[in-house]
């Protein structure tokens, strides 16, 4: 993806290797599909791991998850939606040849993503840390949890990491956003080569639906119901 | 085929025979899993040889002799693929039921197995008998007699591995793994740590002596008679206060052990779970995990007041309750 | 292969300009997007590491020649085993034949001037490098001695060790093989030249294909799986504590799910190398090329179900195991499939015995062995007696050693006249091949009964009763190195004074082999179009390169 | 290009479907369900997972390759959670093993 960046400073956007822009085109999205397996592999060893747990120690987990605010998630789950829409009209726009359309979609898009890391660090990590629920920063074992209380930290463990590592995605996301709106207001994109919002694209749907998983593996366990899961 | 056959069966016997090729065989399982390995070995060497001659046999009467030489074309042949496509995975599966059934049959102790307990930690072996004896880095067992052993870490994964028995299992920290063996020659074999554990992982050997049973039995009573493992265990559960509330009669907070072990119980959670020694370490180490039902979670928990050598004693102790508990039926 | 007429024949390698001598200086190397470029910097780079591990084991075997250890303290020789494992396996085997052969060859082989995306490629080269210093600098801040599994606690919690940088260093050139296997799939899907359809692709580009699946499916696993075990170490979250109610094997769940595959990752591409090598020197089509094909594919798939076999005696569950022992059995048969139509293929040819040949031939042997010992180990009977023991070691060895570095080797030797445009000496090569051959066995037998005696593998000091074996060992270890180094020296030397080498000296088939010798930079002076199918030796008489 | 175009009504579509499943899930949260909770939550977010996928992802409108990765990404996570847990979830069999096992222990993971 970054070459397809770099090799845009020829006219076309067209680089040396391949036969044609067609080719260019699909070995582009191939490419940024093959780089969405890894990704998946990645989160997927940290959800292997996950499940284990949370099979071991079930009770702790409800426990750790009856702490997190579900009209946090819930909210950044339909912003994060949103970003996904605004993404997909940012493409669709290049693809119609809306001169300039694609600039207010991408900063839209933008603006979605720093809404939902704004949510993510300012009322849940900052709230989690003044409850002391952060492993390793003066986390509280709480006499109330009883006896699952041991492995609390644990679930919490995974929270962090695992939004920690959703969030890095996001940051990392709107960097290229950054880069494609740069492009966008310079006029590259045409609906002959939009190939860079088409792959970027790809790349940002895919940290949504991971977020589509976190959401009910972390916020929902055991149900919310009144003593739910106990 | 036959032939094949007959020579495989003339090398296993000689192989067999072979000391200097075969570690010293002394339990009742090493003669089973030396003919699986013999019978590995025959595979090996008849598959090897019968390619490398069928290559040296191409290489000498195909040899390019002209620089310019152009050989025929063979075409692909469907039977042959399909023939050294499906004989290996007949063999292979032969292999399969023969070395898993012959597993499974080796793991499962007999019934009426001597117990005795290990701690692996950096770096040496901990063994007690349930008599009371403690040793390190040596094992004296009757011959004989199947032997079980339960083995726990106090630190990282070791593993618990004597050649001449063809036993081996991983011994991990917060979990019992167990192995079992039936000795077949009086004499001293080695134990060695298989899993790596650090600095002194090649020194965490001892010996295995092998013992007819009266000498066992006069072994385990030379020395400073030293109290069983039970009796320590159960000056242990008085000196922690256990029996406070674990009174025998069951009219204490806390349920009695008098027969609870190797009976299945209900916990609060509804869940049924069978009392072994991971119930009882549970017990111990993490009691409002396994709190039983019609009973208060009002136990603390003793991780870091017992070590692991502790423990063991006090499962030794619950144990002797049950075992007490059922002689006193039978009679 | 194709028509395509070589009248760049009539050129002299000197006056041509080509990938060697189209740009001059360091910055044209360091910067360079050009695949055959890369594929030298990784063959530079590889080949440090391989002697720096090489070094690290011929110390090991020194120190094993007494059994109270003639060298170093035990700290130290648990050192050496875990730098000597860590670097040859995720520095040298692993990008070993991907990244140098495979790097050169791919586009070659497909009719393409480069590879899908060049800058990612010599980005990945730069991320194996980071990893790499990393590593190193592990070694000189004093070594790290987990071992290269890093099995958890004592990774974890007791090591005193330089495990973290390590650690990080593999996780980093973990994305060296993603970025690599990646730009491999897109390449080879999209790239292949006119006429070129899969079924006559030559037999490497199979296999280097099932190789990038492997990369792309296993190696983030690993990643996450250090990441983990990074964040243990630094902040002791119990993930991977039993203290704190982690599962220790867990952790080599998922270490062994990458890491049983990787071994694929080492000799998948080797095998792929013996296709090219079995076909050329004996001028015969492949004996069964879709049977090849996909059991290159199998080997892939039914590699990431096994890895349970490494846990046998672990406290995994003993039904796991019956399923890990079942599913291991199976991935032995595509492997045994492919030796047998090897072996057909040279059946009523044309068989030369140059050197590249030779390594061919030691690895269907060592290879052979290697596998046919790995039933052993899926055996779960005996498997309760060998493992931890030296048989394991010998086992690895016979497939890694005796497999992928012969495979290397003789790729190396066979398309040294196409990367460089020069001859090296031959007779060198057949001895070099021949002391490598026998020094390997020297080495590894007596381990394999070793290990059957019961010598458990990592031990500083053992007792006294293995040393005639262990001494046998480290003599052939000597020999070994020696063989080692031979090529290193005929093949530099061949770089400047060897021979000039025409665009095909071995009268091979293959797209790679219709270009001159070195390629120009552009790999074609226009795209080849295909109308061949692979290895046709039969169907167009032979010209002389 | 010969890239399909999805018409924006259809984004809209998806966008307010997404938005209901979303709702949805955490309104199922507070409903007791006992085990099914966790397979109902699953199941939205599966069914969330293919529309972002299909829709605007465009995997509905691309050839056959990318169908193949996406499928052997999956597979591979399924393998690796499954024979992971064949492991975890049987340890503890080795000194009991009932007929029953199997079902109390995935019951026990709801």
């Amino acid at each position: 993806m970054a070459d397809m960046a770099v090799h845009n400073a020829h006219p076309p956007g067209f680089a040396h290797q391949f036969e044609d822009m067609e080719q260019q085109r699909e070995a582009g999205s191939l490419g940024m599909w093959v780089f969405l397996l890894t990704e998946m592999m990645f989160f997927g060893g940290l959800f292997a791991t996950y499940i284990v747990y949370r099979a071991l120690y079930l009770p702790s987990f409800e426990i750790g998850s009856h702490l997190l605010e579900v009209k946090f998630g819930a909210l950044n789950t339909a912003v994060l939606i949103g970003s996904s829409l605004t993404m997909a009209l940012a493409i669709h726009s290049a693809q119609i040849g809306k001169r300039g359309a694609p600039v207010g979609f991408l900063i839209a898009t933008m603006i979605l993503g720093a809404t939902f890391l704004f949510i993510k660090f300012t009322f849940e990590w900052r709230h989690d840390y003044i409850e002391h629920l952060v492993p390793g920063f003066g986390f509280v074992i709480r006499p109330e949890w009883g006896a699952p209380g041991a492995h609390v930290p644990m679930f919490f463990c995974f929270y962090f990491f695992m939004t920690g590592l959703h969030a890095l995605h996001m940051i990392i996301g709107i960097g290229i956003l950054a880069v494609l709106t740069v492009m966008a207001h310079r006029r590259r994109f045409t609906p002959d080569y939009y190939s860079p919002l088409e792959v970027s694209g790809l790349y940002w749907h895919f940290v949504d639906i991971i977020w589509i998983f976190l959401f009910p593996l972390l916020y929902l366990i055991g149900g919310r119901y009144p003593g739910g899961g106990h | 085929m036959i032939g094949v056959l007959q020579s495989g069966s003339v090398f296993l016997s000689l192989a067999i025979q072979a000391p200097q090729l075969r570690p010293e065989a002394a339990s009742s399982i090493a003669e089973g899993v030396d003919h699986l390995y013999f019978a590995l070995t025959f595979i090996t060497l008849f598959f090897t040889i019968a390619i490398f001659s069928t290559i040296f046999v191409f290489m000498v009467k195909y040899r390019r002799r002209a620089d310019d030489e152009v050989p025929p074309e063979i075409e692909q042949n469907l039977p042959l693929e399909l023939a050294w496509t499906i004989i290996p995975a007949l063999i292979c599966a032969g292999l399969f039921l023969w070395a898993s059934s012959l597993y499974f049959e080796n793991s499962r102790p007999p019934s009426a197995s001597t117990e005795i307990f290990v701690i692996g930690k950096q770096w040496m072996w901990h063994i007690q008998h349930p008599e009371g004896v403690r040793e390190i880095n040596e094992l004296h067992v009757p011959v004989g007699v199947p032997v079980e052993l339960t083995m726990t870490s106090e630190d990282v994964i070791h593993d618990f591995y004597i050649p001449a028995f063809r036993v081996k299992k991983d011994v991990l920290p917060g979990r019992y793994t167990s192995l079992w063996f039936q000795a077949t020659k009086v004499g001293t074999y080695h134990l060695f740590c298989a899993q790596y554990c650090g600095a002194d992982h090649a020194e965490m050997l001892g010996w295995v002596y092998v013992m007819s049973p009266a000498d066992y039995e006069t072994w385990l009573s030379s020395g400073t008679p030293s109290p069983s493992m039970a009796q320590t265990g159960e000056q242990t559960f008085n000196k922690l206060g256990c029996a406070s509330c674990h009174l025998p009669d069951g009219t204490g907070r806390g349920p009695s052990l008098v027969a609870v072990y190797g009976r299945e119980e209900e916990l609060k959670t509804g869940e049924k779970r069978l009392v072994d020694e991971a119930f009882i370490r549970q017990a111990v180490m993490n009691p409002n995990s396994v709190v039983l039902r019609n009973y208060p979670a009002i136990m603390p928990t003793f991780r870091g007041q017992v070590n692991e050598e502790q423990v063991l004693q006090l499962i030794a102790y619950v144990k002797s309750l049950a075992s007490e508990e059922r002689n006193a039926n039978g009679k | 292969m194709s028509t395509a007429t070589l009248d760049v024949h009539e050129v002299p390698t000197g006056s041509r300009v080509n990938y060697l001598n189209a740009q001059y200086g360091v910055k044209s190397w360091l910067l360079t997007t050009d695949h055959k470029r890369i594929a030298l910097l990784y063959l530079a780079s590889i080949t440090l590491m391989f002697f720096v591990g090489g070094f690290f084991a011929v110390l090991m075997r020194l120190h094993l020649i007494e059994p109270q250890g003639a060298l170093v303290q035990p700290e130290t020789y648990n050192k050496l085993f875990t730098m000597h494992g860590v670097i040859m396996v995720f520095f040298f085997l692993v990008p070993s034949i991907p990244a140098t052969l495979g790097n050169f060859l791919v586009p070659m082989m497909i009719g393409a001037r480069d590879l899908a995306f060049p800058k990612l490629n010599l980005l990945s080269w730069y991320i194996y490098i980071i990893g790499a210093i990393f590593t190193l600098y592990a070694v000189i801040s004093g070594g790290v001695d987990t071992g290269w599994t890093f099995y958890t606690p004592y990774s974890s919690t007791f090591s005193h060790t330089s495990v973290v940088p390590t650690a990080l260093g593999v996780f980093i050139t973990g994305f060296s093989s993603i970025l690599t296997g990646l730009n491999f799939v897109v390449t080879i899907h999209k790239m292949r030249a006119p006429g070129l359809t899969w079924f006559r692709l030559p037999l490497f580009i199979w296999a280097i294909y099932a190789t990038s699946i492997i990369f792309i499916l296993g190696t983030p696993v690993i990643a996450i799986t250090l990441f983990l075990l990074f964040l243990e170490r630094v902040l002791h979250i119990g993930i991977f504590d039993p203290a704190i109610g982690g599962d220790p094997i867990l952790f080599q769940h998922l270490f062994w799910f990458y890491s049983h595959p990787a071994v694929y990752i080492m000799i998948l591409p080797g095998m792929g190398v013996m296709s090219e090598l079995i076909t050329c020197f004996s001028r015969k089509r492949i004996f069964g090329y879709s049977f090849v094909a996909f059991s290159s594919l199998a080997i892939a798939i039914i590699s990431f179900l096994v890895w349970g076999h490494h846990m046998f005696v672990t406290g995994q569950s003993i039904y796991a195991g019956l399923i890990f022992s079942v599913l291991s059995f199976m991935v032995a048969i595509p492997s045994a499939v492919k030796v047998f139509n090897w072996t057909a293929t040279l059946y009523k040819g044309s068989i030369s015995y140059d050197a590249p040949m030779l390594y061919a031939l030691g690895f269907i042997g060592l290879f052979t062995m290697g596998g046919l010992t790995g039933l052993f180990l899926a055996s779960l009977a005996t498997d309760v007696h060998l493992n931890g023991t030296y048989f394991i070691v010998a086992h690895f060895h016979y497939i890694m050693v005796g497999g992928a570095v012969m495979a290397y080797l003789g790729g190396i030797h066979f398309w040294w006249p196409k990367i460089t445009g020069r001859l090296y000496p031959d007779g060198w090569a057949r001895f070099a091949a021949l002391v490598i051959f026998v020094g390997f066995n020297l080495t590894f037998f007596p381990q394999f009964m070793l290990g059957y005696l019961g010598m458990p593998r990592r031990y500083a000091v053992y007792p006294g009763e293995f040393q005639v074996l262990n001494v046998m060992s480290s003599a052939g270890a000597s020999i070994l190195g020696i063989g080692y180094l031979i090529p290193l020296i005929y093949l530099t030397w061949s770089m400047r004074y060897g021979p000039t080498a025409g665009p095909n000296p071995w009268q091979a088939k293959g797209l790679e082999w219709t270009t001159p010798s070195p390629p120009p930079t552009e790999n074609f002076e226009e795209i080849p179009v295909v109308t061949e199918e692979a290895y046709d030796y039969a169907h167009s008489r032979v010209t002389r390169g | 290009m010969s890239e399909h175009i999805v018409p924006v009504k259809t984004y809209i579509g998806i966008f307010v479907a997404l938005l209901c499943f979303t709702a949805l899930t955490t309104g199922i949260a507070y409903v007791d369900l006992g085990a099914f909770n966790t397979v109902a939550a699953l199941a939205i977010a599966v069914v969330k997972m293919l529309l972002v996928v299909l829709f605007f992802m465009h995997v509905k409108y691309s050839g056959g390759l990318t169908k193949v990765f996406i499928f052997a990404g999956v597979l591979f996570f399924a393998i690796l959670v499954t024979l992971t847990l064949a492991d975890e979830l049987t340890r503890n069999w080795s000194p009991t093993p009932t007929g029953w096992g199997t079902l109390v222990l995935l019951a026990r993971f709801f």
